[in-house]
């Protein structure tokens, strides 16, 4: 709680040091502080719950997993600010209350992974949605934000409407909203249950942006600016898996009612897996691809829904991480070249080497390429799967997928490594940035060797 | 009374949101028929609610307070929506959706 | 003397590395001591080991090396014998080889010095490795042998390496060898399987075992006659040996007369348990080789190159020796090899000799009258003409007379038509004859001037190869001579396992007496004939016709391999390559790759930016989706 | 800890490479190579000794009871020799050559060298996965970025047909892992499971499918002839010597102990496929008048015969193909040497456009004439022992697979002649009269491949011997019987 | 049949009307008059189902202050007149049996759920002070995590709104 509470009122504290602070280069320093006592906080929220669960009203539960998970996320928050701070300022004048956006988010987050209410899942959901609908639309005089930030509104508030259906029903069915006392799967299969499962399953589908849930997803992050795409896209999607896998496994998971909505999501997740994949195949900006790209990722990560068991919690952790540090580093990249599309890259390999390198490992560990970080999150999430059960066809069904995914990431490495041409930043390329860069490729490439530096906390 | 007649009414009125918000074009009337399918859950809530005091469950005021909850919800999302629509507008001096679609493929 | 058995091969093997490696550094000389004395030991070593083999009562003695191969129960040794059929090839091999090395001194001087080197380096290594072929104690060492003249028969047809023709001449000997080389693998796989050993010693014991008219023992014996075929010339995989004649010609007569090529007849002979026990497969053998004695004999008759006709006249005798190996006559077949050697070896010689002499000219059409300036070779051609064609008293009378006299016993009609291509035999030889040394000299000027005899080097082989030639039959005098069979008693050990097998048909005296004397008859009347014929040859230039001209093409078979097999081959892997390879399966998987980018191009389509249809998919999927679920 | 030598020198002095510029590069790589040939032998001496002092076993991931477990038995020692002995040789083939950027090329080839002896020496699942995919990322760099104006998506189109091959095999592995009964990846974990019939039926094509892609078995072939066409040769000789061994190292190290029935069911099906590709590529190689696709149809045709003997079921084989897997390493990288010299004097890989080289460059014609002869498996060189043990073993399972499969041999005589014929033989044209001969270097290292070629076809006992702890181990699987 | 199901039938059928009527009526400003309808009749099933402190807060809420919010924003717009092109009517139609689809499945899948009835005994649940007391003690949480969101909520009007 701790955490939470620290990031909501820092949240709040950005919104005034955007009156203060004149010189906008150094509103990210005030966000680099608050993510860091945010994730002390929460290393002290840690030391409290000791490993046990810690109930607060019933709302919210802090447990292990979520501390985990809590530090993740600040942590590839801190990561992103880092290398992605300075690219705030492109985007419109009101530096400040992006970063407070970013830090009402979090908060929301981190609810996400704590909920042990359906009324704490709406509004943590809500929490999460609402600045991002803001954050896409941050470029005002941009008609492409414009439109992103709509669509997203449109189709996000429609999607609270089925999750609220969702959760109506399911309340209808069980008489309560604490998601360990609903108890669906113990009596007679009622189909509002079923019903009301699967309504929220659909939207939280829409959340993770899963087939055919996931249209808004290339639109919105090809519109938003690059730099807010880069949050959207990884930290917030991960707690949107965090928050489906948590009720799905907490409530939902036992008895015989689980048959009943894995088959579901099985068939979204092969959607998903082939959706994104394919489309991710024609797209010649890299921006849109990486947005399909994590489509493809989230048929990953809905294995980890699929598979109630201890390695799908590892590796949605895992896959979180792998994920996020990744895209994060891709999107860093990408805001300091000029040109968006694969030909931007041409030849980056010459002009700037390291960068070159870094992304190289980055879209490595996107394929799921052993001995980095990707690698072992797509394992952890195949072998759930497979301890699950009767799920193979599925499981080799996205492994095929991942061979195709390597089509759409080496093109990037081939573009920067095999094709002449002269990649132009945009901006300078300063020291502390590739420090930055590096140490997000160590991440990547350390867990990819050493999973268990992570897992251990779990 | 049985409480499938609640569940009849504010399924009929949520759906009736969904095909308000396929059928229209208006940024501004679809918003306004998701707000209705909001309110076709809080009314099946409210009924939810009823039918378990009724069974004699303790928390059920929880549903009338979650309803509470989705009217906060929906009045902050309300507030961002019209703000996003107007900047829509002063963009494009339009708010048919149909014009969006400089996104795509 | 007999545990120094590997100094035999081994010898050449050193000639052959001394040569090999230095022949940039050695003079001419020292490479043909070298090359030469490398044999000439092997020969002397030989002798000894044939003088304590001779001893009666002697066992069959093997020389174990190292262990080659060794895998589970399957031990291969890398292991010499020592035996009768061993010690009498090993002095065929290393005697003839001798002379020849010693002929190529001189025959080769024009080559350059690293070509000289080269050239005996790749003769010593042929002797290497037949010397193997012959020592070997089990079948896999004989394969080594096998394919090792192989190679080296490949290495020296294609030895002017320059000219596309030899090479493909070389190629084409290869592959052929390869194709019975197979048929010899695959037996011995089977001998493998069914006894576990392919040491001759443990096999032929266990061979009586399995009995008579066992299809296993028909097949062993059948794909070891392929590789007999291949690398002795029989029909179908003849067509190699005519060609080889590209190489010097002191090869061809080292290795496609003399030594070689008897390695097929050596490879039954020593099986001979297997075959005696396979009847049928004895009677294939006894077909195929009358079948091609008669073809080649056939051919040889219409053919102007002095070396071609000496070739298919080998291809011819080979089938005899086959004839005789058929009809179950061991002795008489490697009789016939031994005297075969002698006298072909003289003859390709001494056609060397005239080859040098006419400055590289091969075609008998421009030679004539050369006994005028070529007395020696002259007269040792005449003795080898005459020992071909089965005159009494020489070499070559003896053998086939006995390889007659018992396909007489086995078949009256295979006797009939033995004869034919005996008659046919003595005809081609002295047409040939006739041709090239009496009559006019129908070549140049410029050759006619330079005609001239051959230096010693050359003549004291072709001597001593007509002496050979004339005394060699001694060994081996029918029974009705009163002489004991010096051969067939020395021999009697290694074809004792299969005596009880064979049906022996013995021949009255008189009959016998009648054979021969019928046969002598028509050979000196055939002979008669040609020298009334060809005496006085002269070009008439004239195109041949109908059989003749059949025959001049060498009954068109090249043309036929060249349509069933050659052709089909390539337009079997022209299909693959263009159809199965390109349009087949590299087509299937860019196809799928192009499938995929073919299927995002229409999948990303659905994402056409209106929120309507967006909202409108996603309630589509939310009613699939449930109805899937609740209902179904 | 040898073995882990063995995988970290490569991977240090990899990683070093990458920051050396110049000639200092190759000199540092070659270095690195030969002190990995001197830790190889001392391991192969080690072996004969007390194989099991190679072990070695350090926690991985405890989460999932995955261990850094390495070791060698007879085919892993005999493969990192294999890999010891051919990086020196084709660093000092190519230590003339100019390469740009050299600290990345000798680093990325140092670094693939390690992930091969990883392959070779895993005893544990996963880490063999990483290990084989980390072999691959080199490999795919080195094509693309140093090969010919096709390379990069021939060598995309390689590398996605491996990858989806291999991901195929990690369900398999952690589908056998959850059958475990403690959870385990050791290969004795794997080894000692009783999994069903059924099961292993299907898994046994998971696997099949991963390591047929590698080796390149018929139809899965069509990856290699564009990829060895267009790589550089070095990385070709890396390709074609080594990295096809780990197919069959696959399957003899994991696939038959770990799914004996599956194998045993599928025996028949493999065994067509691979015969079928034997004659199938010979077929194609004759056409071929591009020497390096020629050399790679000859070459899946000699790995057909390899997978189809591995699956023949008898001691002979499974010791001809581990004995051939070595031969055939040392022939196909002397091939490669030859025409690495031939397209450094020539630029040329036109066959019809060579000719008559003997005359020019004699050494060179005998050592491709020696190195082709062992390619068709002439008795006397290394090339026999192997070809014979496995048609042997072939025959013995079944006599006509065994008789269409021996047809190779007289095709391959036709292809390896005709090349023979068509490059070094003949009159020599204005381009090849110029053809120097080879270099000291070149002569080292093709001497070096002469020496064993016609060592190891004399006398193979060392080999032979060496695999055998091998062969009885996949002897003892219910496979056999 | 009762009272309380005649009310019901009534306020159905004026709700389920007024809701047709948004989503069929062309002019923008009818829609929002017929949502205010749509919205007093939910209102007047909150006061059968004992919701008294929600029926008031509905009514303050939405038809008092969001429904008054859209009409300002359409009128500012200046929307009141048709504005929809009548072009393809496939949509339309596609929309509206997609969402007649969902109805059907849903009704289909609810229609034999075995739930206990409504009974038509007033309950104490839904006054204010029952409510209140809980929305303070158990509801503490979200009722102070409202608060981000409304912040956040403000922050964006800011961002957005701001010229």
């Amino acid at each position: 709680m701790n955490a939470l509470i620290s990031t909501a009122l820092f949240g709040i504290v950005l919104m005034f040091v955007g009156l203060f602070v004149k010189n906008k280069q150094h509103i990210k320093y005030y966000a680099i502080a608050g993510a860091i006592i945010a994730f002390i906080a929460n290393w002290y929220d840690g030391q409290l719950a000791g490993g046990s669960s810690v109930m607060l009203y019933g709302m919210v539960e802090v447990s292990s997993f979520s501390v985990l998970f809590n530090a993740v996320a600040i942590g590839c928050t801190l990561l992103y600010f880092m290398l992605c701070g300075s690219a705030f300022e492109k985007v419109g004048n009101d530096v400040a209350d992006y970063f407070a956006l970013i830090f009402f988010i979090l908060a929301g987050i981190m609810l996400s992974a704590s909920f042990s209410n359906l009324l704490m899942l709406f509004l943590s959901i809500e929490i999460i949605s609402i600045p991002q609908y803001i954050l896409a639309g941050a470029d005002k005089k941009n008609l492409k934000s414009n439109e992103a930030s709509l669509k997203y509104f449109l189709m996000g508030s429609f999607t609270t409407g089925i999750l609220l259906m969702g959760i109506a029903l399911l309340y209808g069915a069980s008489g309560t909203f604490n998601i360990r006392e609903m108890g669906l799967g113990t009596g007679d299969l009622s189909p509002l249950a079923l019903s009301g499962i699967l309504l929220t399953g659909f939207a939280l589908a829409f959340k993770v942006s899963a087939a055919p849930f996931h249209f808004w997803t290339p639109d919105v992050y090809d519109g938003s600016p690059t730099v807010f795409t880069a949050f959207m896209a990884t930290i917030v999607k991960a707690a949107g898996f965090i928050a489906f896998i948590r009720l799905f496994h907490v409530s939902f998971s036992e008895g015989a009612i689980a048959g009943h909505w894995q088959l579901i999501i099985a068939l979204i997740t092969a959607a998903t897996l082939l959706i994104g994949n394919f489309t991710a195949v024609f797209q010649q900006s890299v921006k849109r691809m990486l947005a399909y790209s994590s489509i493809a990722q989230a048929g990953f990560m809905l294995f980890a829904i699929l598979a109630f068991n201890e390695t799908a919690a590892q590796g949605i952790i895992l896959y979180a991480i792998a994920y996020s540090v990744a895209t994060i580093g891709i999107f860093a990249i990408l805001l300091k070249l000029k040109d968006y599309t694969f030909e931007g890259y041409n030849g980056l390999a010459r002009s700037q080497p390291l960068l070159a390198l870094t992304n190289t490992i980055f879209l490595l560990s996107l394929a799921g390429i052993p001995l980095t970080a990707g690698f072992f999150a797509k394992y952890f999430l195949l072998s759930a799967v497979v301890q699950q059960g009767h799920m193979l066809w599925l499981v080799i069904l996205g492994v095929l997928c991942a061979a195709v995914s390597a089509y759409y990431y080496f093109r990037v490495i081939m573009a920067m490594y095999f094709k002449p041409g002269e990649a132009e930043t945009s901006v300078q390329v300063t020291g502390g940035f590739k420090g930055m860069l590096v140490i997000a490729a160590a991440i990547v490439i350390i867990l990819g060797i050493f999973p268990g530096l992570v897992l251990q906390f779990l | 009374m049985p409480v499938q007649y609640y569940i009849f009414l504010s399924i009929a009125l949520f759906c009736i949101g969904v095909m308000g918000v396929l059928m229209r074009r208006n940024a501004i009337i679809i918003f306004m028929c998701i707000e209705l399918m909001l309110n076709a859950v809080n009314l099946l809530l409210v009924a939810f609610s009823k039918m378990w005091v009724d069974a004699g469950r303790v928390d059920a005021a929880s549903a009338q307070l979650f309803v509470f909850f989705v009217m906060v919800v929906a009045a902050a999302e309300v507030s961002v929506g019209l703000a996003i629509i107007v900047m829509m507008y002063r963009n494009t001096h339009s708010v048919d959706i149909n014009i969006l679609s400089r996104l795509k493929n | 003397m007999i545990h120094l058995v590997w100094l035999v091969p081994f010898l050449p093997l050193l000639g052959f590395l001394i040569n090999g490696l230095g022949r940039r550094y050695l003079s001419k000389s020292l490479t043909g001591v070298i090359g030469s004395g490398s044999v000439v030991a092997a020969f002397v070593i030989s002798l000894l080991i044939f003088f304590e083999v001779r001893t009666p009562g002697f066992a069959p003695q093997v020389v174990t090396l190292f262990d080659f191969i060794n895998v589970g129960s399957l031990h291969i040794p890398f292991a010499f014998q020592v035996d009768q059929l061993s010690a009498l090839f090993l002095l065929i091999i290393t005697g003839v080889g001798s002379l020849i090395h010693i002929y190529s001194t001189s025959y080769m001087h024009e080559e350059s010095n690293e070509g000289f080197a080269r050239y005996f380096a790749y003769l010593n290594l042929f002797v290497f490795s037949m010397l193997i072929l012959v020592l070997g104690a089990n079948y896999v060492m004989m394969f080594i042998g096998w394919e090792g003249v192989g190679l080296c028969s490949y290495l020296l047809i294609g030895f002017w390496f320059k000219n596309i023709d030899y090479n493909k001449a070389a190629n084409k000997a290869f592959i052929m060898n390869r194709i019975g080389d197979l048929g010899f693998l695959l037996g011995i796989f089977l001998l493998i399987q069914q006894f576990g050993s392919v040491t001759f010693t443990e096999v032929f014991a266990q061979v009586p075992g399995i009995g008579t008219g066992s299809t296993v023992l028909f097949a062993i014996a059948m794909l070891l006659f392929i590789g007999a075929m291949g690398k002795s010339a029989q029909i179908p995989l003849y067509t190699w040996l005519p060609d080889a004649m590209a190489g010097p010609t002191p090869v061809s007569a080292l290795i496609h007369a003399a030594t070689m090529v008897t390695a097929g007849i050596y490879m039954v002979a020593r099986s001979n348990v297997i075959y005696s026990l396979a009847p049928c497969i004895q009677a294939i053998i006894a077909i195929i080789g009358l079948a091609t004695a008669l073809l080649a004999a056939s051919i040889a008759l219409k053919q102007n190159d002095i070396k071609k006709v000496l070739a298919y006249s080998t291809v011819s005798q080979l089938g005899y020796m086959f004839l005789a190996l058929g009809v179950g006559a061991y002795t008489a077949a490697v009789f016939h090899v031994m005297t075969h050697a002698f006298f072909k070896a003289l003859l390709f010689l001494g056609s060397g000799s005239v080859i040098h002499a006419m400055g590289g000219e091969q075609d008998i059409r421009k030679m004539g009258g050369l006994k005028k300036w070529m007395p020696v070779t002259n007269i040792t051609f005449l003795i080898g003409c005459l020992a071909i064609a089965g005159i009494p008293g020489l070499s070559g009378f003896f053998s086939k007379d006995e390889i007659l006299a018992h396909t007489f016993g086995y078949n009256k009609i295979m006797y009939a038509l033995a004869l034919l291509g005996a008659l046919m035999t003595a005809f081609y030889m002295f047409r040939l004859y006739y041709i090239t040394f009496s009559g006019k000299f129908r070549g140049t000027h410029e050759q006619e001037h330079h005609l001239h005899e051959s230096p010693a080097a050359i003549t004291l082989p072709l001597i001593v190869l007509a002496v050979l030639s004339v005394i060699g039959g001694y060994v081996g005098m029918p029974e009705v001579f009163g002489v004991p069979h010096f051969l067939a008693e020395y021999l009697s050990p290694i074809f004792a396992p299969s005596a009880p097998y064979l049906h022996a048909h013995h021949l009255s005296h008189a009959l016998e007496w009648g054979l021969m004397g019928l046969s002598t008859a028509l050979v000196i009347v055939m002979i008669l004939w040609a020298r009334g014929k060809f005496s006085n040859y002269q070009d008439a230039g004239t195109e041949n016709t109908g059989i003749a001209k059949v025959l001049e093409n060498k009954w068109y078979v090249d043309e036929l391999y060249d349509a069933i097999i050659v052709k089909p081959l390539m337009a079997l892997s022209g299909f693959f390559q263009n159809m199965v390879e390109k349009a087949g399966i590299d087509a299937l998987v860019n196809g799928v790759g192009r499938g995929v980018k073919w299927g995002s191009g229409r999948v990303r389509l659905l994402q056409n930016g209106q929120v309507g249809f967006y909202i409108f998919a996603m309630v589509i999927g939310m009613v699939v989706l449930l109805v899937i679920s609740l209902f179904l | 800890m040898l073995t882990v030598l063995l995988i970290l020198i490569p991977l240090i002095t990899g990683l070093v490479t990458f920051g050396l510029k110049g000639p200092s590069a190759k000199v540092f790589s070659l270095l690195s190579s030969f002190a990995s040939l001197v830790v190889a032998v001392i391991a192969w001496q080690q072996f004969s000794a007390a194989p099991e002092s190679l072990q070695f076993t350090q926690s991985w991931i405890p989460q999932l009871g995955s261990q850094f477990n390495v070791g060698l038995d007879g085919m892993g020692t005999m493969l990192c020799l294999l890999t010891a002995i051919s990086f020196p040789l084709i660093f000092i083939t190519v230590y003339n050559r100019e390469y740009d950027r050299p600290g990345a090329f000798y680093g990325l080839m140092l670094l693939s060298q390690a992930g091969l002896i990883g392959v070779f020496t895993a005893y544990d699942a996963l880490l063999f996965y990483v290990f084989w995919e980390l072999a691959l990322i080199p490999v795919y760099f080195l094509c693309s970025m140093w090969g010919g104006e096709r390379a990069v998506p021939v060598t995309f189109k390689f590398f996605v047909y491996t990858f989806a091959g291999s991901l195929l095999m990690l369900v398999g592995i952690i589908y056998i892992y959850f059958q475990t009964p403690d959870h385990s990846f050791s290969w004795t974990a794997f080894t000692s499971l009783q999994i069903s019939t059924q099961e292993q039926s299907w898994l046994f094509w998971l696997f099949f499918v991963a390591f047929a892609i590698k080796m390149p078995v018929f139809p899965f072939h069509t990856w290699q002839p564009d990829t060895y066409e267009q790589s550089p040769t070095p990385v070709t000789m890396v390709l074609s010597g080594i990295m096809v061994k780990m197919g069959l190292f696959g399957v003899i190290r994991w696939l038959l102990p770990v799914l004996p029935q599956g194998a045993y069911m599928w025996q028949e099906a493999a065994i067509v496929l691979s015969v079928t590709g034997i004659i199938y590529a010979s077929c194609i190689a004759i056409m071929q008048s591009d020497f390096k696709r020629l050399i790679a149809y000859s070459s899946i045709a000699h790995i057909g015969l390899m997978s189809a003997a591995i699956f023949a079921n008898n001691e002979q084989s499974m010791q001809g193909v581990q004995v051939q897997m070595f031969n055939h390493g040392i022939n196909i990288i002397g091939l490669w040497i030859v025409v690495e010299v031939i397209q450094d004097r020539l630029r040329i890989k036109d066959m019809r456009e060579m000719g008559g080289i003997a005359t020019y460059a004699p050494k060179l014609a005998i050592v491709l004439v020696v190195i082709s002869l062992a390619n068709i498996a002439l008795p006397l060189t290394n090339g026999f022992i192997g070809e014979f043990l496995m048609f042997s073993g072939l025959f013995q399972y079944n006599p006509w697979f065994a008789a269409v499969a021996c047809v190779a041999i007289i095709l391959a005589a036709v292809y390896m002649l005709n090349m023979l014929q068509k490059v070094i033989f003949g009159e020599a044209n204005t381009l090849t009269a110029t053809t120097a001969d080879l270099k000291t270097g070149e002569l080292l290292a093709a001497g070096a491949i002469i020496a064993v070629i016609f060592f190891l076809g004399v006398y193979p006992k060392p080999l032979l011997e060496l695999v055998q702890s091998t062969t009885a181990i996949v002897n003892a699987t219910a496979w056999m019987k | 049949m009762g009272i309380q199901q005649i009310i019901f039938i009534v306020l159905s059928a004026i709700a389920i009307a007024a809701a047709l009527g948004v989503i069929l009526s062309r002019n923008p400003v009818n829609s929002v008059l017929c949502m205010i309808t749509c919205f007093v009749a939910i209102a007047g099933h909150y006061i059968m189902l004992n919701a008294q402190f929600l029926f008031v807060v509905h009514l303050i809420v939405y038809t008092g202050a969001i429904m008054v919010l859209f009409l300002f924003v359409l009128m500012m717009m200046n929307l009141n007149a048709e504005i929809e092109p009548q072009k393809r009517n496939w949509l339309k139609y596609a929309g509206a049996i997609s969402g007649g689809a969902l109805l059907l499945v849903l009704v289909a899948a609810l229609r034999d759920a075995s739930m206990p009835a409504i009974q038509s005994t007033s309950t104490e649940i839904g006054l204010v002070a029952n409510l209140g007391k809980t929305l303070f003690t158990s509801y503490v949480v979200p009722f102070e995590l409202s608060s981000v969101l409304f912040l956040s909520a403000m922050v964006g009007a800011v961002v957005i709104g701001k010229k």
